[in-house]
């Protein structure tokens, strides 16, 4: 269920290159500034615009091909697509609007999870209104639950969740997770939120000026902080990989382990689990010379600094590999098998503790701070 | 002031045959306006004339026209007689094919300003979701052009109810088969001091107007509240 | 049974009149449609299913006999009328000479026009066009024309007081409101004034015969005479019916 | 085939009665349009009712109130003309009066669709951003329905092109000055044999109308791919 | 420059009362979940809609008042309105939108200021446009700089950052600062994102149901944990007032007082200045029995536990006192003049630290982890 796309087009002047291939399912952060070409990327995978030339192939269908003359319409890519503006149709009833794609689609969703879908976005009050009669994030709810009943192959999800609230968001971010574990629905998601990046996406495509500038797992994609769009974010972190061992009695907390070392985050709902995905932001790693005791912080972890950049006028981001090296041997290889995690500090306090390349120091992160994943595939 | 057998045969006369009109014209009216609108294809502009032509010629020219076409000694007039057993000449069905296609240009301009107005956005929406071009314009565009539709049916309707030219001249003025409202004033007014029956008639196009006019209005403002409610 | 006449529409009134007691003798229903004598003409070529036909001038009836669409030997003429000049109630002028000079040019305003019939159609004005060039006065008068569609848009236009003059039939200004007649053209200033009728094609059966005869008897005459119509002096064509 | 004088006197005469009409008209039009789409007054349906009036009315009748309203004797004549020496009856602007009148409906009709398809949106945020009612109607409205003005303009033209029987009751028929090219096919047609010349001059007509409709579907494709640039 | 709003009205169904009064100029953050009335109340206060009846007040000015028939129109009112669809002319350019507003007010904005806003907005390179060709973002910059440039006397933002990428919005924020500052003009501000509100406002409404629950400064409304819209938010903590009181020789911290506590956060800009907000969020803050030594994290800061919560399933919020108690005399007194601080860690750790009301403890918060603003203004 991969997702190729090889194309260049033309909007005025705007001239859009977009070369990127992700060879798995999952979800697909599109990241990149305003007027980078987020949208008109999504609107050409869709159908909804043809591109100059190029290929575009979805789950090795190949949807559009420049030189075989292949184009397929909109309407048979069998995309499900939630347009940045909601696009509702305004002489429908909601509940019309909901259901306008499943009644055009002959593989409908089961009635349960049709409600499930409902439910969760929390569109039923509102049924028998037409849209002029909705609130912003209402409108994008509606929207949202348009696209999910029409049971589509692919998702394009251009900013979905822009205009609703925290709690709503926490609601429906679950639902992707499960659309992507259990439906093994490919999905393309558009969003300026790292927080959703991190906590949804597997692979990450990168776009600025109409260029995409890399593309692949989000792990290595949040490390990079060479990416105009990506610098000098405020929770720029890692991603890591680990698997659930165990947890406590009372079900609080989960107990994991990231290449030898053990991590305590909240509880991830699962006794065990091989896959788990760890979001952890850089600045909420503190360093410490010694291991701390008697503080709330669970993960203590031990660490090696390999990398110190100075790229910021008042902090620094330390790489720091996992686990104390026995010699300085792999001291200033970043990446020598081990998991390497990012810390964001001051520079002033980078100088009082004397920091330097090769320090053997601990890692202080809270639990709480840590978004934790679990994922049935392997990733 | 009640009514005259006569009148009353003109006033149902007329109204039949408006109705019919612009009943039977609104699918080709619709069919129309979306080529025009919507379509691009060589000829466009062609069919876009072709549709004026009724506004354009004086109505007694289209009578004629229609007279040489539709009449019972023409090939295609004498064709539909003698296959279908349909005849247009001097009966109320010829003049409703003239009403029908003198008022057809009302009709199709009036869908096609709505039609042009329908965001290209939602069709694009509808598309990703399944529906084909003719599924779109079931369910987006003609219901969201109805107020255009029924702007132009109406526009229709009263333009036939005043039509005169064109029948009188294709169908010429029989009582109780063609002799319509507009027809029944000018029988009024070539009468010396028929100015008094003329007036009542005039007045009685004028009130089955109105009451055309004020359907047409509930009907629009329903639509309107629905789209809000 | 029904009898369909198509007739000029000046005839409108007289007609209707006409036909009634005929309807009441027989049983017979006549059913009329009255446009200009063009219009009807055209329409009977393109086989309206008339039985009878009457024309405002022989122009029209000659169109028709040339595309061999009425009977044969059923053509006569089956009223007349005269040409006379009107003006409205009010008007100071209460006679105007016709042959004198200056002539009527000499009695209109710098804007004012002459309401006729359309000399170029109008059988109306053909007849005034006729005798005003007889009476030497049409070169004057041809660009002061206000040309009407009919004659009853000519006499509007007289009663309006749009036009201090019109020229219009006799039996028009008999019965109109607010005009009254200044001069009468002399008989042979034009071609008389008759109204042609004929059976068509088709419709040459002893009904419609019938009802022709009845037409030029007397019974009709002298309803025709109610409305101002004169009687025709002399048979053109054909032979009177049995 | 090259045009005779008098079909070129017609022709001209066409053109210049049917574009004053329009053109005169315009503003009235979309001042009544404008009432009828966002007004809300009692008589507004009135208002609607008479504005249809010249369509359901057959155009004869529509002559012959002219006549009794603009005639020289009439009281508002008969000041236009002591008072401007602006004389309607047989002159080629009371032809443009009896179009302009005529082809009134098929304006406002157009403007007001347009109007109504406006979104009440931009309106608010022309008004947080200070503009008043007029501001707003001449950034606003006149802007964003001027395709419906084109469309309507076009239709009124096309009609007025084509208006026959209120212009001769009204004006009469005469050559030069009131006998346009619908009024010379009618003459035509109605002397025997003027088959041919009825034809030249409904073809005359037709390109005329042909030439209105290109030139306004050029100003409509321009306004639209300004829309989107 | 006061606002006071007591309205009541009805949509459809939807009852809105709104009851608050903001008895300073500054920003107030209109705070609730999708669907709760913000709009509609942003549309009252403009003069959009007219409610059934109450009463608006903004500066002093009457623009609304049911029993006294006073209905200002809107554009008397000299609101800026940056409405949640951008609501952008389409027949017009996007230069002859953004100075609709600006050519129909008398007193105009100087041109640099003018160009300053055209240039922090990004959208220069626009100007010809027409607004189809714009994408979901620059529509959103234009509608922003077509409210600034009207010069308004208020504005209402109606979530105007929503369709931003990180980077635009840190371009952004600083200038509704600077106009609050030393333009004077009050703000009414939607959003859903805790960060922007904790960083800008000074007041906050928070609204549920189309009912005003609360309103207040945003110091004590971000501690409360009682309101629903608020409740369980990830990012939930405490807003602070401090002061500068000097820099490292690097300028890369500035030193803090804040109720006689040192705090060390990045750099604020001016060397001393009486008002500074800071921004704490309850995750970012560990708790330590014992002050920890030769860690990254500046700030150790003596606190005495005066709550813990127990209202979430696996983690629990602390409430901190500033300084340790010389008795245990106030330990159940929350406020007792001493700020309050918040810390959420895991119910675990809680547990494992065998943490009690009254305990004096260390609260560790890491720099850059605060987000500190320096204010002209007394907060
Ligand atoms: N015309 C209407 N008729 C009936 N209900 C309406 C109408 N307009 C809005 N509503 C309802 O009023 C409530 C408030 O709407 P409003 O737009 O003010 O919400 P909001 O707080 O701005 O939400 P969001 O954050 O999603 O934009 C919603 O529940 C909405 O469904
Ligand atoms: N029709 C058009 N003509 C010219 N330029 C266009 C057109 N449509 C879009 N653009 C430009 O193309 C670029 C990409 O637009 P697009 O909508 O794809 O951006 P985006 O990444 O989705 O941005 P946002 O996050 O703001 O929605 C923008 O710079 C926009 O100005
Ligand atoms: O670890 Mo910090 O952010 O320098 O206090
Ligand atoms: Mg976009
Ligand atoms: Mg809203």
């Amino acid at each position: 269920m991969s997702i190729t796309v090889s194309i260049s087009h033309k909007l005025g002047k705007f001239d859009l290159d977009a070369d990127f291939h992700i060879p798995d399912t999952g979800i697909t952060a599109l990241f990149g500034p305003s007027g980078s070409g987020k949208t008109s990327l999504i609107n050409i995978i869709a159908g909804l615009e043809t591109p100059r030339q190029g290929h575009i192939e979805i789950s090795d269908r190949v949807v559009f091909d420049h030189r075989q003359r292949i184009n397929l319409p909109a309407r048979k890519r069998r995309v499900g697509y939630v347009f940045q503006d909601a696009r509702l149709f305004p002489h429908k009833t909601v509940s019309e609007n909901l259901y306008f794609g499943a009644r055009r689609n002959a593989q409908k969703l089961p009635r349960e999870e049709q409600s499930a879908i409902l439910e969760m976005l929390g569109i039923l009050p509102l049924m028998g209104r037409r849209p002029a009669a909705l609130s912003g994030g209402e409108k994008q709810r509606v929207s949202l639950g348009r696209a999910l009943l029409s049971n589509p192959d692919i998702l394009l999800l251009d900013e979905p969740l822009s205009a609703l609230d925290h709690a709503r968001k926490q609601e429906i971010l679950p639902y992707f997770e499960w659309l992507r574990d259990h439906r093994k629905i490919p999905m393309l998601y558009v969003t300026h939120a790292i927080d959703e990046v991190a906590r949804l996406a597997d692979h990450m495509v990168v776009i600025d000026q109409g260029k995409t500038l890399a593309s692949g797992s989000v792990f290595e994609m949040l490390g990079r902080t060479d990416l105009p769009p990506l610098a000098g974010r405020f929770d720029a972190g890692t991603v890591l990989s680990a698997r659930i061992v165990s947890r406590d009695p009372k079900a609080e907390v989960s107990f994991l382990d990231c290449a030898g070392q053990r991590l305590v985050v909240p509880y991830l709902g699962r006794p065990a689990n091989p896959n788990v995905r760890l979001h952890i932001r850089a600045r909420d790693v503190m360093i410490a010379k010694t291991a701390p005791t008697g503080i709330s912080a669970n993960n203590v972890i031990p660490v090696t600094i390999t990398k110190i950049s100075q790229e910021n006028r008042d902090t620094v981001d330390i790489s720091l590999r996992l686990g104390h090296d026995p010699d300085g041997r792999h001291q200033h290889d970043t990446a020598n098998g081990q998991p390497v995690l990012h810390a964001r500090i001051t520079r002033w306090s980078a100088h009082r503790l004397k920091l330097g390349l090769g320090q053997k120091v601990f890692a202080v992160i809270k639990s709480v701070t840590v978004d934790g994943q679990v994922a049935d595939q392997a990733i | 002031m009640s009514l005259t057998p006569t009148e009353i045969e003109a006033l149902l006369l007329s109204l039949r045959i408006s109705g019919v009109a612009v009943l039977c014209a609104l699918p080709f009216a619709i069919l129309v306006a979306t080529a025009l609108a919507l379509g691009r294809f060589p000829g466009r502009f062609i069919l876009d004339a072709i549709v004026h032509l009724p506004l354009i010629l004086p109505p007694v020219v289209m009578g004629y026209l229609l007279l040489i076409g539709f009449g019972t000694r023409a090939p295609l007039g004498s064709w539909l007689y003698e296959t279908f057993d349909i005849r247009f000449v001097f009966s109320w069905t010829g003049a409703a094919l003239a009403s029908a296609i003198v008022s057809f240009p009302f009709q199709v301009r009036a869908i096609r300003l709505s039609l042009e107005n329908v965001n290209h956005g939602l069709y694009q929406a509808a598309e990703t979701l399944g529906a084909g071009p003719v599924d779109r314009f079931f369910s987006l565009t003609l219901p969201l052009a109805l107020p255009g539709i029924i702007a132009g049916a109406i526009t229709a309707f009263a333009a036939s109810l005043g039509e005169f030219g064109a029948i009188i001249t294709f169908v010429s003025n029989i009582p109780g088969e063609t002799r319509t409202l507009p027809l029944a004033i000018y029988t009024a007014i070539q009468t010396p001091g028929g100015e008094l029956a003329a007036a009542r008639l005039a007045a009685l196009s004028i009130g089955l107007a109105f009451a055309g006019l004020l359907l047409s209005e509930i009907a629009m403002r329903h639509i309107r509240k629905r789209a809000l409610a | 049974d029904t009898i369909t006449v198509f007739a000029a529409a000046s005839l409108t009134n007289a007609m209707t009149a006409a036909a009634r007691p005929y309807e009441d003798q027989t049983g017979d229903h006549i059913q009329m449609s009255f446009a200009s004598s063009s219009t009807l003409a055209r329409q009977i070529a393109a086989g309206a299913p008339a039985d009878i036909f009457i024309s405002a001038n022989q122009k029209w009836m000659d169109w028709l006999s040339d595309q061999d669409m009425i009977a044969p030997g059923t053509r006569h003429d089956v009223v007349a009328n005269s040409l006379v000049v009107i003006a409205p109630t009010d008007s100071p002028v209460e006679t105007v000479s016709l042959t004198g000079d200056p002539g009527l040019v000499a009695l209109l305003g710098k804007d004012d026009r002459i309401a006729v019939g359309d000399p170029d159609h109008v059988p109306a004005g053909i007849y005034a066009k006729q005798a005003l060039s007889k009476l030497g006065q049409w070169d004057e008068l041809s660009s002061r024309l206000a040309r009407a569609d009919n004659v009853r848009a000519a006499l509007a236009l007289v009663e309006r007081g749009e036009a201090p003059f019109g020229i219009v039939y006799g039996t028009d200004a008999a019965i109109a409101q607010d005009v009254k007649i200044v001069a009468t053209f002399p008989k042979d200033s034009h071609l008389p004034i008759t109204y042609p009728v004929a059976l068509t094609r088709d419709a040459h059966t002893d009904r419609n015969t019938k009802f022709l005869a009845w037409l030029l008897g007397d019974d009709a005459g002298r309803i025709f005479a109610d409305y101002g119509f004169d009687p025709v002096e002399t048979l053109k064509t054909g032979t009177p019916p049995q």
